[in-house]
């Protein structure tokens, strides 16, 4: 099932619609965002150089891999429908714990490697679970948390404790910094690579 | 029965997992490696953890992980699959302390299965055949004549304290018995720094079979006959069917009642295989069991109408076997199963990628156990199987032209896979009239080369 | 056996011949219309030939286009599939005189059966049941209530000259017959210009049952069980069931040996289904005849283990049965079949488009027959079917089970399909039970209504 | 399964490259993607440097307009490639009959209705078969061909014979002009809408 290539030709009309593109007018452009998104346009890549156009449709969409993926949230608003993808792809709910954020707030798949989203998370590092557990936000119950919004870190420092198998983990921070957020509540699990919190580098 | 299990697991054998659970209302939970977040296992799961990198050591091997994920969302069992964590008597034994029901045999069998000396002595004990050794080692010359006497010709001569091929001679006549001890003694003094030597019958061309057996806690062992796994490349099992053409109804029916007897004495729960080697006279030797689902298990499946996942829950759930399988087991046509891999069909290198176009086929006779899809993606950390198509007709005759069709109407595009292979080999007339034993794969691809450089067949 | 076959239809049963032939070793002719282009049907052919537009009455009904395909693809038969040209005796006739195969009964017995008074006296003769009705015209309300006292009430009133429910009552009591006779005839007189009425028994809540039989051309005839075929909507069959909860095996033996007499009289040929009502006592009345492969012919292959379309094309090249069906006949487990089409799962309107994700679900006892794909398109002009999800387990319990986790992954996008609907049905407590009848999807959509306005149930 | 949606935030790189366009361009761009979507076309590619064509439909082939493909086969070569298409659709081999020209020279589709490469006939009108059956070029064996190329033909003309169920169907010229080419061999097998002769209209 090889696809058939034939040379192209193009009309001088064809020629002039797509070779001389000058540069121009920026608040057209959401109306052009718009469009491809009104037109379910999954990806549309321009290049000007010897100018380069690439237009998918989102339903013919093949799955995008996450490095392509936030390029493309950059460049448009991406409408993802890779096939069969979970809609949820971390959803941990256990009887009386809430459930995470991710869950809770969208249905966007929130993964640990996926670029956060820009507007909120500029420039910050964020803390991950490096393991599987229960968070904790101060070493016994009644404490005070180890860390909280607003708060100075520095390197090594504890931030919280993620149990796992009967084990208080205690999670040190990686980078020096004010903690701008925390993503998560004392006693909800966290799964591997889930955010915990947010630093804003010193 | 329980409220929910944790699969610990990915690929197709999670999915057939998920499928058990949800048909008997249990709740599921898959776990997963940064690299199978977008795997169907965890499509279908009710709840999904990710606990850790793709790196199976850190992640589906990783008991404080799996075991974490368990904890949080308090399950009440966990099912192992095959592989991975599937034979690990810690694991077993760290899902006991945890209070989470492993789905598997107690630790203490799964150990002592695991040992291969031990089972065989086991095995003995309670009269299953198993192939003839020497006790221990063979001193000299005259010792090895004369052992080898008792036992038959062909022998072969085994390091005690190596592997891997050196020191290892097959021994076919007493004419060739010195000079090949001698030589294999000191083979194995230079390789291992110790010349000992034992010995074990040798089957020139053994065929692989093994006994599907299912075991409750309360003392009942069910055999539910065999399967024919004797296409291998490299130890890989590639082709596997049920029944097997070599076994008959009595002595289906012999071997049977001598497992069952074994693993009463053991102690045996839940599914397990006993794999033996069959000699050119039909007579079967053990070799080892395995102590959990096999990757094979749907054939058995096809020719029994039994679900042998659900017994694996049902019965470690404490039901009674009598109350799993209520009717006498019959084998009713015969069922083949093919191991579609995500290899180079000739060059058998794996072949990771993104799945473009997948198309399984259908119809009637036609199972198919994947979890894969059209724009999936086969990551590279794992085994390279993606989908196993099995099919079932009334006879070996029906079950092959019908394997033949589904192999030509599964279109796999974007990535290499072994349907080419399984084509050619289901063309082959040594397959076709079942005339093979474990090195069939070596005169095959033998074969196929001597075609392509054009010398007689 | 032929050598080449064409197959005149499309769609999933298409494609369920081709893999019929593959398996016999006879090469496949397809032919589609210009929007059938990028079918799987064509795709899985050996041969495929355009023979015309998208319009059915132009290209899969066009005799001349089809008989001309297979003239010059040189075949040897045709199978007709269902719907379409199965049951046109002239198309049968056409065959012949082409010296082309027919593969399903005599053009005669197609006829003698598409006739429905016919075919009810045909059955009569032959000690079939058929529901009881008036020899002729009721002349008066008096020979009327001597009629029902006969048959006992309820009876219906219909006109003889009419359709549509117009000049139709049913009668549950003597004392209610003499106005409604009145009324009807005076309706039947205005609508049609003829008051001329006929009585027949009437089945409050009848339950369609069917019996799927082969008959070779050497004079033997096979009844191979029933099916339950009770859930439908507007006549259209939606879910299917083997065995009916109805039928034990006593009965199962009685309604087969009267058919196997029935067909040997007749002289019938080839695979084809004797409809039955069944009244609340579980008496059967035979209604009608279908001289050809059933869409719901799988779960009786599910439970039967025999490939049903195989045998059609075998009995077509003079093979006896007694050659082809070579172990008794046993029911194994219970099936069930769901049928997918591409409408909206609540407002019924079809659904044609591309279909974007189309993943099928597999695993143990699943079987799906389709020739949809991910990428595929559903074209306008044709039936809404585009896949059939077949199920079977130990008992209808399991079966039930495995429907609902396969329904729940099976995942079709781009296009609405009855998918959501199924669910529905098979969530309703009613079904579960297996109590229902021909009216089961009428309350089935009044209970939900109920629910959603509030009411109670 | 709903798809995923980032926000759209451009970073200055991409509003740059996007501003590089004019309105007067993205109005064109506008109505390419309308005609690329009335077509159904799922993915489009184009590059200018040594001129590169890529286009994929989005699904099958019934949603296409004729009219439309007949146009957008001048505007580029058509890459069809839906999943499971076959990759030759007609491919009718009778024992003893040649292959005809669709099956034996190519595995691209032919079709009734698809346009013919534009290089090859480039306002010519075709003839196309309106039933199966087998063609035959002459009114009886071993009788002249009923038109050759290089024949000026009129409306009405027979131009051959297919044969169908032992009918002799004599097909017409809808067309007036030179017949220029012959698609089919005598006694060969056609199809549906095969196409049996090309006529440069007077």
């Amino acid at each position: 099932m090889t696809a058939k290539k034939t040379d192209a030709r193009l009309s001088a009309k064809d020629k002039k619609r797509l070779a001389s593109m000058n540069p121009e007018e920026i608040a057209e452009l959401k109306e052009l965002i718009e469009f491809l998104k009104e037109n379910g346009i999954g990806e549309f890549d321009l290049e000007r150089g010897d100018l380069k156009v690439r237009l998918k449709f989102a339903g013919a969409g093949p799955q995008v891999d996450p490095s392509h993926l936030s390029q493309l949230a950059q460049f448009a608003a991406a409408q993802h429908a890779a096939a069969l993808q979970p809609a949820v792809v971390a959803h941990v709910h256990p009887v009386g714990a809430p459930a995470h954020p991710a869950a809770a707030a969208s249905s966007a798949p929130e993964t640990a490697t996926a670029a956060a989203p820009i507007d909120d998370e500029a420039g910050l590092h964020i803390v991950k679970s490096p393991i599987v557990g229960t968070f904790y936000e101060s070493p016994s119950p009644g404490s005070p948390a180890f860390v909280k919004p607003g708060d100075m870190v520095e390197v090594g420092q504890v931030l919280c404790i993620v149990e796992a198998m009967k084990l208080m983990n205690e999670i040190e921070s990686d980078a020096a910094g004010e903690i701008v957020k925390r993503f998560v509540t004392s006693g909800q699990p966290v799964e591997y690579g889930q955010k915990l919190f947010a630093v804003r580098p010193r | 029965m329980f409220r929910k299990v944790l699969i610990a697991n990915r690929g197709e054998i999670a999915l057939r997992v998920i499928c058990a659970c949800k048909e008997l209302g249990i709740r599921t939970v898959a776990v997963y490696s940064e690299a199978d977040r977008n795997s169907l296992h965890v499509r279908f799961a009710d709840e999904a953890i990710c606990i850790g990198p793709p790196r199976s050591a850190e992640s589906y091997l990783h008991v404080p992980a799996v075991i974490s994920a368990a904890e949080i969302a308090d399950v009440d069992a966990i099912h192992p699959g095959y592989g991975l964590l599937s034979e690990n008597a810690n694991f077993a034994e760290v899902c006991r302390a945890s209070n989470i029901k492993f789905i598997g045999p107690p630790p203490e069998v799964t150990r002592l299965m695991g040992e291969k000396e031990k089972a065989r002595m086991a095995m003995k004990k309670a009269k299953v055949p198993i192939l003839p050794g020497s006790e221990g080692v063979i001193q000299s010359e005259g010792e090895a004549l004369e052992w080898a006497k008792s036992v038959g010709y062909p022998v072969i001569l085994k390091a005690s304290a190596g592997g891997g091929g050196r020191g290892m001679r097959v021994i076919r006549s007493k004419d060739e018995l010195p000079a090949l001890f001698q030589a294999a003694q000191t083979e194995a003094a230079n390789a291992f720094g110790n010349g000992d030597l034992y010995m074990e019958k040798f089957i020139e061309q053994p065929r692989h079979i093994e006994f599907q057996v299912l075991a409750d806690q309360h003392g009942n062992v069910m055999s539910l006959g065999e399967r024919e796994c004797s296409i291998q490349r490299r130890h890989q099992k590639l082709i596997e069917e049920a029944p097997s053409l070599q076994v008959d109804g009595k002595m289906r029916e012999e071997i049977g009642k001598t497992i069952r007897r074994c693993l009463e004495q053991i102690g045996y729960q839940n599914a397990g295989t006993i794999e033996f080697l069959m000699d050119e006279d039909g007579k079967l030797y053990f070799i080892e069991m395995n102590t959990r689902i096999q990757v094979e298990h749907p054939v058995t499946e096809m020719v029994t109408g039994l679900d042998l996942v659900k017994a694996q829950l049902r019965i470690a759930a404490d039901e009674k076997l009598s109350d799993i399988v209520t009717e006498p087991v019959t084998i009713r046509g015969h069922a083949i199963e093919c191991r579609v891999n995500a290899e180079h069909p000739e060059k058998f290198t794996p072949s990771a990628g993104r799945i473009s176009v997948f198309n399984v086929p259908g119809g009637n006779g036609v199972r198919v156990d994947t979890a894969q899809y059209a724009e999936g993606f086969v990551p590279p950390y794992y085994d390279s199987l993606i989908a196993k198509l099995i099919v079932h007709g009334k006879d070996r005759s029906e079950a092959m032209a019908r394997m033949q069709r589904s192999l030509e109407m599964f279109v796999v595009e974007g990535i290499h896979t072994t349907i080419p292979l399984h084509q050619r080999i289901f063309a082959d007339a040594e397959f076709r009239e079942g005339k093979f034993d474990t090195k069939f794969m070596e005169r095959f691809f033998e074969r196929e080369k001597a075609r392509l450089t054009g010398l007689p067949d």
